[in-house]
C-alpha cells in the first residue's frame, strides 16, 4: 500500500511520546553511572611506590613525580632500608585524556578511576590537582564489582585455590567455577 | 476634501513617487522593490474606489507572483548589491517623451473632470463582479484562457533548450 | 471622491513607465516598468468604472444595448483582464529574457542584435 | 466613540492573539518534539516544565549584536524581517472565531484577502536572500521563491474548491455553509491545502529553502538577535495562520456541541490539533529534496486539486 511507510512513520512518533522520556534529570538527580566510569582519577597515596611508571607512560606527560629517599631502620636488620617517599604527585587535567594507561600500568593499585566527573573550573589553572586532591577523590571509587561468576578466576585467587588444596592437587584452581556449566542463554 | 480624498491623495502620492523610484534608482533589486511599494499603493487606491475583488487580485497576482518572477529573474541574471552604473542611457529622449506622455494625459484628464464631486460607489462584491466576467464577458474570459495556455507552452519551450532542438543539433 | 485624483495618478504613473521603457537598458527593468504603464491603465480603468457608475445612478439605460442585464463593474472586470495579460506576458517576457541572459551572458536591450551573426553567439 | 473603542478592543484582541497564540505553539513544539524524540524538553526555564522557555528566548534574543553584513544592502536587509511577519498579522484579521461576527474585520471576500496577502510573504524571502550578501542565503532565497511560487497554485485551488462548495468567499460563510459530510467530500482539497500550507510556511518535511545541513540557514543565515527572532516568529505564526484556515475552510470551525456557547473553544481546540500535526510531520519526516518537492507540488499536488475542483463542481451542479 502506498504510504505504509509515512504512516509507520507517524505511528513511531506518535508511540515514543506515549511512552515516558528517558532522559536523566542530571543536576537534580545524580546519574547512575557504571563502575569504572572515566570521570576523575584519584590516587591512593599508601600503594604508590614512586617508579614512575605512570608518568613515563602517559601519552602527554600531564604527571609530574617529585619524591626524595629516606632511611627506614627496621630493628633486626643489618643496615637501614630506604625507601621512597612522595613529595609531589600532581596530574594537569588540562592535558589528561582520559586514556587511562596510568591506572592500567601501575603495579600497586595506586590510580584508580572514580565516576566523578565535576570538577571544572573557572580557571584552567586549577585543573592541576596535587597529590591531597587525587587523594581526596579516594572516597569516591566505588567498591570493584562483583566478579563475574563465569570468567576465569583471577591469578591471586588461582594461587591461593592452589596453596589451599595443598600439593597433591594437581592445577584444580583452574577448574574454579562451576562444575555445571549453564547454557548461555540465547 | 473627505477621507477618500486625503486616502487617494496619499495612496496615489506613494504611487507615483515609487514609480518614479523605480524608474530612476541605480539599485537593480531595490527597483523591484519600489515596484512593490507602488503596486501596492495602487492595490490600496482600488480598495478607496470600491473594486475590492481587483484589489486583492493585485496583491495576489501582481506582488505575490509577477514581482517575484522579476525579482527571481534580477537575482538570477547577478545583480549586484549596491549601484550598477550602466543601467541607464541617455535621459533626453526619455524624459522628453516619458515627460510629454504623462504630464499631456494629466492635463487632458484634470481638464476633462476638474474638480467634480463623485459619489463613492457600492463596493464591487465577488460575486456582482463574477456575474459580469461569466455573463457579459464570457467570450474575452475564454479567449484569455487560451492564451494564458499558450503563455504557458510558450515560457516552457522558451525555457527548455531540450524541446524543440532540430535534430542532430546539440541541445 | 474627485475622480480626478487617481486619473491623474494613473497619468502619470504611465508617464513614467514610458520613461522607463525608454531610458532603462536592462530588459528585466523595462519589463517592470512596462509593469508600471499596465497598471496606469488599470488604474483608469477602475476609476473610470467607479466615476460612471456613481454618475449613472438612476440613469435608464436602453435595454437593446444591454441584453444580460446593467453592465456594472466592467471597468473591474477589465482591470482582471489586463492583470491575468501580465501576469502571461511577465512569464513569456522573462523566460525570452533568462534564455538570452544564458546566451549572451547580458540583458542589455540596446545590445541585442537584430541582424543575424553567427559569430556573435559565443558557446 | 464606541466605533472606534470596537475597533480599538478588536485590534489589541488580535495583536493579543498574535503575540500569545504563537509562543504556545511554540512551546507545544518544544515539548512533543522533545517527548516524541524520547526527551523532556525545556524543564527549568519559568519553574513548572519550562513554560517560560520562550519568553526567555525572546529576552536572550533582545540581548544579542544585531549585526548587518558589511556587503549587505542594509535597509532592505533590515526590513526584511518585517515584511515576513507583517502579513500574517494582516491574516489574522481576517479568521473567525466563533458564530455571530466573533472576527477581528468580517470581510466580503476573506478568502482572497487572506490567500493575497499571505502571498507577501515571499517577497521577504527574497528581500533577505539577497541584501544579505550571502551565497548560501541567495541560494536559500532562491530555492524558497520558487517553492512558495509554485505551492501557491495547490494551495489556491483547493481553497477555491472548498468557496466553491459553500457558495461564497466569506470565511464565516464559509464555516456557516460547513456541514459534516465535508470532511469526506473535501477530504483531497483539505490534504492538498494542509501540505501546500506547510510548504508555504517551509515548515520541515518542507524546509528546503533553510536546510541547516547544505544552506546553514538558508536566507536567515546572516540574521541575528531581535531580527532573527522575528524570523522565528513568523515561523510560529505561520503555523497559526495555516492550522486556523484550515479549521476555518476544512474542519468546520466552530462546528461542535453548543457552537453558540462554545464555539471559540472548538476553533481553537482545532486550531491547536492541527498545530500539533504540523509538529508532528516535522519530527517525522525526513527532509524533502529539492526535485522531491517540485515534483510532489507540480505533479501530485496540482492535479489532485483540479480532480477536486473538478468534483466539487459536478457535486454541486448534481444537488
Amino acid at each position: 500500500m502506498p504510504g505504509q511507510g509515512l504512516i509507520n512513520g507517524l505511528a513511531v512518533t506518535l508511540k515514543t511520546m506515549t511512552k515516558r522520556s528517558s532522559t536523566q534529570q542530571y543536576p537534580d538527580v545524580e546519574p547512575d553511572l557504571p563502575p569504572r566510569s572515566r570521570g576523575v582519577i584519584a590516587l591512593l597515596e599508601e600503594n604508590c611506590t614512586v617508579c614512575m611508571l605512570c608518568a613515563r607512560e602517559c601519552p602527554d606527560w600531564c604527571i609530574y613525580i617529585d619524591s626524595h629517599k629516606e632511611e627506614v631502620v627496621v630493628p633486626g636488620a643489618a643496615r637501614a632500608r630506604q625507601r621512597n617517599v612522595l613529595d609531589k604527585f600532581d596530574i594537569d587535567f588540562s592535558l589528561c585524556m582520559y586514556c587511562g594507561i596510568c591506572i592500567e600500568v601501575c603495579p600497586f593499585d595506586a590510580l584508580h578511576w572514580t565516576p566523578e566527573f565535576e570538577y571544572a573550573e573557572t580557571d584552567v589553572l586549577n585543573l592541576l590537582h596535587d597529590k591531597d586532591r587525587l587523594g581526596d577523590w579516594m572516597r569516591t571509587v566505588p567498591p570493584p564489582p562483583a566478579h563475574d561468576v563465569l570468567g576465569e578466576p583471577s591469578k591471586e585467587e588461582a594461587t591461593a585455590a592452589r596453596k589451599a588444596a595443598g600439593p597433591g592437587a594437581a592445577t584444580p584452581a583452574k577448574t574454579a567455577r562451576p562444575a555445571v556449566r549453564p547454557e548461555p542463554e540465547k | 476634501m473627505t477621507v477618500a480624498d486625503v486616502l487617494l491623495l496619499a495612496l496615489g502620492a506613494v504611487a507615483v513617487g515609487s514609480g518614479a523610484a523605480v524608474v530612476t534608482s541605480n539599485h537593480l533589486v531595490r527597483s523591484g522593490l519600489y515596484l512593490v511599494i507602488s503596486l501596492g499603493a495602487v492595490a490600496g487606491l482600488y480598495l478607496v474606489l470600491g473594486a475590492e475583488l481587483v484589489a486583492w487580485v493585485q496583491i495576489l497576482v501582481y506582488v505575490g507572483a509577477v514581482v517575484v518572477l522579476l525579482l527571481f529573474a534580477v537575482m538570477l541574471t547577478r545583480a549586484p548589491i549596491g549601484p550598477s552604473r550602466d543601467l541607464d542611457r541617455p535621459a533626453w529622449p526619455a524624459l522628453i517623451v516619458g515627460g510629454g506622455v504623462g504630464l499631456g494625459l494629466a492635463a487632458l484628464l484634470a481638464d476633462a473632470f476638474r474638480w467634480t464631486l463623485y459619489d463613492r460607489p457600492p463596493p464591487g462584491t465577488a460575486e456582482r463582479m463574477g456575474t459580469q466576467i461569466f455573463g457579459q464577458w464570457v467570450l474575452p474570459f475564454e479567449v484569455l484562457s487560451i492564451l494564458l495556455l499558450a503563455a504557458l507552452v510558450g515560457a516552457i519551450v522558451l525555457s527548455r533548450p531540450d524541446i524543440g532542438a532540430r535534430e542532430g543539433e546539440e541541445a | 471622491m474627485h475622480a480626478v485624483i487617481p486619473y491623474v495618478t494613473g497619468a502619470l504613473l504611465f508617464g513614467l513607465g514610458v520613461y522607463g521603457v525608454l531610458r532603462r537598458r536592462n530588459a528585466i527593468l523595462v519589463l517592470m516598468a512596462v509593469e508600471l504603464m499596465l497598471n496606469a491603465v488599470n488604474l483608469i480603468l477602475v476609476t473610470a468604472d467607479a466615476a460612471v457608475r456613481a454618475t449613472l445612478v438612476g440613469v435608464q439605460i436602453e435595454s437593446w444595448a444591454y441584453p444580460n442585464g446593467r453592465p456594472a463593474h466592467s471597468g473591474g472586470v477589465f482591470a482582471l483582464f489586463v492583470i491575468v495579460l501580465a501576469a502571461a506576458e511577465v512569464g513569456v517576457g522573462l523566460a525570452i529574457v533568462l534564455q538570452y541572459y544564458r546566451m549572451r551572458r547580458a540583458v542589455h536591450v540596446d545590445e541585442v542584435a537584430l541582424h543575424h551573426d553567427d559569430e556573435q553567439v559565443s558557446r | 466613540m464606541p466605533l472606534w473603542l470596537e475597533l480599538g478592543v478588536r485590534v489589541v484582541a488580535v495583536v493579543a492573539a498574535f503575540l500569545v497564540v504563537p509562543l504556545i505553539v511554540g512551546q507545544m513544539e518544544h515539548k512533543v518534539m522533545a517527548h516524541m524524540q524520547s526527551r523532556l524538553g525545556p524543564m527549568y526555564a519559568g519553574g513548572f516544565h519550562g513554560w517560560a522557555q520562550l519568553v526567555a528566548d525572546g529576552v536572550k534574543f533582545v540581548q544579542k549584536e544585531d549585526i548587518t553584513p558589511r556587503d549587505a544592502d542594509r535597509r532592505v536587509f533590515q526590513l526584511a524581517p518585517i515584511v515576513a511577519l507583517f502579513p500574517y498579522l494582516i491574516v489574522l484579521l481576517a479568521i473567525p472565531l466563533g458564530p455571530g461576527g466573533l472576527v477581528a474585520q468580517p470581510m466580503d471576500i476573506g478568502l482572497f484577502f487572506v490567500l493575497a496577502v499571505l502571498g507577501v510573504g515571499v517577497v521577504a524571502v527574497l528581500m533577505s536572500a539577497w541584501a544579505s550578501a550571502n551565497k548560501y542565503s541567495l541560494l536559500g532565497g532562491l530555492r524558497g521563491a520558487a517553492q512558495l511560487l509554485g505551492y501557491e497554485l495547490p494551495l489556491v485551488l483547493s481553497a477555491a474548491s472548498v468557496a466553491m462548495a459553500a457558495g461564497t468567499l466569506s470565511l464565516p460563510g464559509i464555516v456557516e455553509a460547513w456541514s459534516p459530510w465535508w470532511l469526506l467530500w473535501q477530504a483531497p482539497a483539505a490534504l492538498v491545502f494542509f501540505i501546500s500550507g506547510l510548504a508555504e510556511i517551509r515548515r520541515p518535511p518542507f524546509d528546503m529553502p533553510i536546510a541547516d545541513s547544505e544552506l546553514v540557514f538558508g536566507y536567515m543565515t546572516e540574521y541575528s538577535g531581535l531580527r532573527f527572532a522575528f524570523f522565528l516568529l513568523a515561523e510560529y505564526v505561520g503555523i497559526v495562520v495555516i492550522a486556523a484556515l484550515t479549521t476555518v475552510l476544512f474542519l468546520g470551525g466552530w462546528h461542535g456541541p453548543d457552537p453558540a456557547h462554545f464555539g471559540w473553544l472548538w476553533t481553537l481546540v482545532k486550531v491547536f490539533a492541527v498545530s500539533f500535526v504540523v509538529i508532528w510531520l516535522r519530527v517525522s519526516y525526513p527532509r524533502l529534496r529539492e526535485d522531491q518537492l517540485q515534483r510532489l507540488c507540480w505533479l501530485v499536488l496540482v492535479p489532485v486539486a483540479l480532480a477536486q475542483l473538478v468534483l466539487t463542481a459536478a457535486v454541486k451542479l448534481a444537488l
